[in-house]
């Protein structure tokens, strides 16, 4: 309970992280309730009613294969889910341990980093462009690919920060008590990381909502059937004159998802400690 | 100065070498013969026979590597499949719109990322300070090919003021003016970056005027506007001028996406033409170009870094 | 006087890199260059000198928390400085260090119980929870705090509570030997002589010895035994605490206490 | 008539929505060629009153609520920020705690004491640049056309505090306010500073306020002493009247918690209890949870300033001289 309360208390006087966070809800529920709140099948075609405008009971249209836009709208919102936490997952998990493992034993840290140094020469669309030539389009390489090109940047801030930790005298004074590695980095260490981590993972989860939607657009993300936002997005780009809808809400619910999780991150890191602030890469 | 950009870019090259072998692995990891992926799917098996000697893929990878790598410092990157002419041409033919979009795209990131970000960092606090630093935010979280599309939407085919797509070179009919082709598509990839750039600013404006010296600078009697140029502004203008590598990273891959969608004839597009096309040499010579490419900008920024830094010491 | 000394410290280096790379010369910055002390059970020595003077790089390489260059220190004989980190780590419960910032000193993310339960279960002190509860609460009091306050975390706490549940992080596993470093430096004045009242008289009680680190002559005064006088990384005067601050033999510890603003001169 | 005259200085923080007083009634003068410290443990308001009189406070989440500080003739609270300015730096100027990162450090020491002449005399580059030299050369610092060149890095603490000095001595101010100035240097060092600051004042007959927590620095600076507790002055007196009349419970315990370097003591008289926060929300005599002469008067009434002697003002109910 305390920490929901400590959570809630981040958004004291910010309005607009508060609606931020509120329109995350509303995703997350959407994500977790679509089969019953979409209308449609998302993937059923009705030729008849090709590229209709929004109105009963289509919502909000169809597009060019008479598909429900509105279904396809809240399974995209599952599919956002997915692909933010598996990508948060995935980059947290192996660059954390990279980039703690490496502030924490020098001389594992200087071969480790130097590999994230070079991984990091790549630009990171380009990184997701090369891994995705490499392999098959589908949700769980995107997820991968977009986890490892955030695996770089965390390992640094992850290594950063450690460093930090290491230099403090608690962590002196833990090793004095006779704590040995595993106690350090796990007990001193990593709690003291939890709320930047969490800070990182939100400006993780919307970055990784607009990588996804560029590999969907250049047709390299995830597969074409799949109801995703950038999926609506780049299918129905060249009907952007005769059916603006089309691209209007799912572009809303894109930017809307993306700015609500970077309020939401900007809120958490103006409460985290002041030293690591400088480190978490956001907006 | 000179003796320590020698040492730095000294020390570039283990991680050039890191970054090469995996560029060079790249091909290697393609299901398939190399030989034949590189030829690509109309070659002959005499074609494929020969090249598979001509880059000794009989021989043990180190050897290939160390044959590769000769090449490409030769400046042979390779045939490609789509053209059949050498990669290094084929990116060169990029190159120029390409270069004049990033640059275009610099200045409007410079002409509206820092004074908006430092009138944000003055009005700490106010309406004006909640709508720039707010509105960067927004801006940052829209999708680059959807603010594209939407541009084109608007001003070239609604207002029709600029052009929608294309890129005629400079030495075409209409010279310079030809920039008007890209005036579009360099604000589409400055908007998240210029965005980003605010919040920097004005981020690292609000972390300098904590410091001592400010205070110090107050004391004097010094007019506030003057404080928070001289003394604010160009203190924080170090962390500012390190994230320009990152800048530029950013700018590489939204310049995939941006040229896709302007159909602009640059090296983004060639990318993702490549990869649809599996013209594989091309690619790997496009990655490396840009890996070089990034490692000498990070470079340059250090050395920025250090020019705006007198204690970063320049052993 | 003529027993053995706890520990005998013997021509001590402990060097830094500050320089060099790939293709850089190598540089060292020589922190402490050659100091020899002992320490005799039950007596407080203090190393006394100004900030860079390498007085606490001497604290830290007798905790192993920076390598020695070179040079011997025997406690009980034997040479801690030799010892990989798991053969010092039982010797960790008789060599306690108190540190100098209360306000980083503690982990912000761990209560006053856990903080002190762990070194308890480390060095097998305590068997069950029930058995530290009972060891932290009799320690706490020791140290002048109430034992209820147990379940809090350190930023409900002063600087000088803080300092306290520090001292009773170090005196709950009884060790023989405690660095202290600049441990009252941080607090203020009135707060300051509590605190060193309650080192003071820990220390009578328990005969514990003491390593006492401080920039202060005046905390040094009031708190040693004998007295150290480190200038650039080498002692240049020890003796007797007398004898130090009434006849000083070396320049620069004259020159320190000709430095010291004096209440004394200003009442008449 | 006194330069400085502060009366009934009021300052109050804002959190949360509601004023903190942090200073309250606090009145005193200084008058040139004097040096007049103020004493006192952390957050007993010491440093705001300082910042106060040289007008920095302005944009932060504290401000003054009432009183007044006149200067040199002039009322500073009702001054335009625009006239402020023009006092700041030249008649009235500062130096700070800490001297590693009160100097900007991607500026060289010359330009930055440059820009305070220029700020506040109609003067040259060339100028300006040759009384940097002289200054540097007053506060000592060795071969200083060479070291004007230099960045803040380069330098030493207790060198970079010189040049503090020298920055706040370039346009002859006729009042000095010294924030903590040695707390950050050795002792050897802080000696050299002091030592150069009393020679500065007698020969340009500077007033100085010092701010300091340790009351030897106080003792052998100040010409008058005000001890704080919590926002309030608890003692105040010349310094030679103070020491050896203290009257004040609290100044003789801050006295008593001293360890001295000439002679032995067993056992500190320390103050029990512990230093108040700001928050907390004391009645009566603010020092009355750690006083060993409080009785129930002491909780419910604030007592108000009297005098014990000439020129010697305690805020207590019960204390007085010679009652020690």
């Amino acid at each position: 309970m305390t920490f929901i309360a400590s959570f809630l208390s981040m958004f004291r006087g910010r309005k607009l992280a508060i609606v931020g966070l509120i329109w995350l809800c509303i995703v997350a529920f959407a994500a977790i309730a679509a089969p019953l709140l979409a209308p449609f099948d998302p993937l059923e075609i009705d030729p008849v009613a090709r590229l209709s405008e929004p109105g009963m009971p289509y919502l909000f249209g169809t597009d060019h294969f008479g598909r429900d836009s509105f279904s396809r709208a809240i399974y995209g919102a599952r599919m956002a889910v997915i692909i933010g936490l598996g990508s948060v997952v995935v980059a947290l998990i192996t660059g954390g341990l990279i980039g703690m493992l490496s502030a924490y034993f020098t001389r594992l840290g200087h071969v480790l980093m130097r590999g994230v140094d070079v991984l990091m020469a790549f630009p990171a669309l380009l990184l997701a462009l090369v891994l995705m030539t490499l392999l098959e389009r589908s949700v769980t390489n995107t997820i991968i690919v977009i986890g490892v090109v955030y695996a770089t940047t965390t390992a640094r801030i992850l290594f950063g920060m450690t460093l930090k930790l290491k230099g403090e005298v608690f962590v002196d004074a833990a090793i004095c008590s006779g704590a040995g590695h595993g106690s350090v980095l796990f007990r001193h260490i990593l709690p003291n990381l939890i709320s930047p981590l969490l800070v990182q993972a939100s400006f993780i989860f919307a970055f990784a909502q607009l990588q996804a939607a560029a590999l969907d657009f250049l047709g390299l993300g995830l597969p074409p059937e799949v109801a995703s936002w950038g999926n609506m997005l780049s299918e129905e780009r060249i009907y952007v004159t005769r059916a603006p809808w089309l691209l209007i809400f799912p572009g809303a619910l894109i930017i809307l998802s993306v700015f609500s999780m970077n309020l939401v991150g900007d809120a958490m890191r103006d409460s985290i400690d002041p030293r690591f602030k400088d480190d978490i890469a956001g907006v | 100065m000179l003796v320590y950009t020698i040492k730095r870019l000294l020390a570039l090259i283990p991680t050039l070498l890191a970054a090469s072998i995996l560029v060079f692995l790249f091909i290697h990891l393609i299901p398939g013969d190399p030989a034949a992926i590189l030829l690509g799917d109309t070659a002959t098996p005499e074609e494929v026979a020969a090249l598979t000697r001509e880059m000794g893929l009989d021989e043990p990878i180190w050897k290939q590597y160390l044959l590769w790598l000769g090449n490409v410092l030769q400046g042979d990157l390779g045939t490609s499949v789509f053209f059949r002419e050498p990669v290094l041409k084929v990116i060169g033919s990029g190159a120029e719109t390409s270069i004049l979009l990033a640059t275009m795209t610099m200045v409007w990131i410079v002409l509206f990322g820092i004074p908006i970000g430092i009138v944000s960092a003055t009005k700490h606090g106010t309406w004006v300070d909640q709508v720039t630093s707010g509105g960067a935010m927004l801006f940052a979280s829209i999708p680059t090919f959807w603010l594209g599309l939407y541009l084109i939407l608007i001003f070239a085919v609604g207002l029709g003021w600029f052009p929608s797509s294309g890129f005629p070179s400079v030495s075409d009919d209409g010279g310079w003016t030809n920039l008007r082709y890209l005036i579009l598509p360099s604000l589409t990839l400055a908007a998240p970056n210029a965005a980003l750039i605010i919040r920097l600013v004005r981020a690292s404006m609000l972390d300098v005027a904590r410091e001592d010296h400010v205070r110090t600078a107050r004391a004097k009697g010094l007019h506030p506007a003057k404080v928070a140029i001289k003394h604010i502004f160009r203190n924080a203008l170090i962390a500012v001028a390190a994230a320009f590598g990152f800048t530029f990273a950013a700018l590489v891959s939204e310049a995939v996406v941006t040229e896709t969608v302007f159909s602009l004839p640059g090296i983004g597009r060639l990318v993702v033409q490549s990869i649809l096309r599996r013209d594989y040499p091309v690619i790997q010579g496009v990655i490396l170009v840009i890996v070089v490419l990034y490692m000498v900008i990070n470079l340059l920024v250090d050395l920025a870094y250090a020019r705006l830094d007198p204690r970063v010491s320049l052993k | 006087m003529t027993s053995t000394p706890l520990l005998r410290v013997t021509d001590l280096h402990t060097h830094f890199q500050t320089g060099g790379g790939l293709f850089a010369k190598r540089s060292w910055l020589k922190a402490v260059n050659g100091i020899s002390f002992e320490i005799r059970q039950g007596e407080v020595l203090s190393l006394v000198g100004e900030s860079g003077c390498g007085k606490s790089t001497v604290g830290r390489t007798l905790t192993q928390l920076e390598p020695s260059t070179s040079g011997q220190a025997l406690f009980n004989g034997a040479d801690i400085l030799k010892m990989n980190p798991a053969e010092f780590r039982p010797l960790r419960r008789d060599i306690q260090m108190i540190f100098q910032d209360p306000f980083a000193s503690l982990n912000p993310r761990l209560s006053i119980e856990q903080t002190l339960t762990e070194p308890l279960f480390i060095h097998g002190l305590a068997a069950s929870r029930a058995q530290a509860r009972e060891q932290i609460a009799e320690t706490l009091e020791r140290v002048g705090m109430d034992p209820r306050v147990m379940q809090r975390h350190p930023h409900e706490f002063s600087g000088g509570q803080r300092q306290r549940i520090g001292i009773a992080r170090v005196m709950i596993l009884k060790p023989k030997l405690v660095i202290a470093d600049e441990a009252v430096s941080a607090l203020d004045v009135s707060i300051q002589a509590q605190v060193l009242n309650l080192i003071k008289k820990l220390q009578r009680d328990s005969g514990i010895s003491m390593l006492f680190i401080s920039h202060d002559l005046g905390v040094v005064r009031h708190i040693s035994d004998r007295v150290a006088v480190m200038y650039r990384g080498q002692i240049v005067e020890t003796g007797d605490k007398r004898q130090i601050f009434e006849t000083p033999q070396h320049d620069y510890t004259k020159m320190l206490l000709s430095s010291i603003p004096r209440i004394s001169e200003r009442v008449a | 008539m006194a330069l400085l005259e502060v009366s009934n200085l009021e300052i109050a923080v804002a959190t949360g929505g509601q004023l903190l007083p942090v200073v309250r009634g606090v009145s005193f003068e200084v008058k040139a060629n004097e040096t007049f410290g103020i004493v006192g443990e952390s957050g007993c308001g010491k440093s705001l009153t300082s910042l106060a009189i040289m007008g920095l406070l302005e944009g932060s989440q504290v401000r003054i609520t009432g009183g007044s500080i006149h200067f040199d003739g002039r009322e500073l609270t009702a001054l335009s920020a625009e006239d402020r300015r023009a006092i700041m730096g030249a008649q009235m100027a500062m130096i700070f705690q800490e001297p590693m990162t009160s100097l900007n450090p991607v500026y060289r020491i010359g330009d930055q004491i440059v820009e305070t002449l220029r700020q506040h005399r109609d003067m040259s580059r060339r100028q300006a640049r040759d009384r940097a030299v002289e200054l540097l050369d007053l506060v000592r610092i060795p071969e200083p056309g060479r070291r004007i060149d230099s960045f803040p890095h380069q330098m030493s603490g207790g060198q970079r505090q010189r040049v503090m000095i020298a920055m706040a001595m370039a346009c002859d101010p006729k009042l000095l306010i010294a924030d903590e100035p040695t707390t950050a240097l050795d002792v050897t060092v802080q000696k050299e500073v002091l030592d150069l600051m009393a020679d500065l004042q007698s020969r340009m007959g500077t007033a100085i306020v010092l701010i300091s927590h340790d009351l030897g620095v106080i003792a052998e600076t100040c010409d008058k002493v005000a001890v704080m507790y919590r926002g309030k002055i608890a003692e105040s007196a010349a310094t030679g009247e103070l020491f050896s009349n203290m009257c004040h419970p609290y100044t003789r315990g801050l006295l008593n918690s001293i360890p001295v370097v000439d002679r032995d003591v067993e056992w500190l008289e320390a103050i029990p209890g512990r230093v108040p926060t700001i928050d907390e929300v004391l009645s009566g005599c603010a020092f009355h949870p750690r006083c060993a002469m409080a009785e129930a008067r002491c909780e419910s009434e604030d007592p108000d300033k009297r005098d014990v002697a000439t020129g010697h003002t305690i805020r207590c109910h019960f204390a007085e001289v010679g009652s020690a």
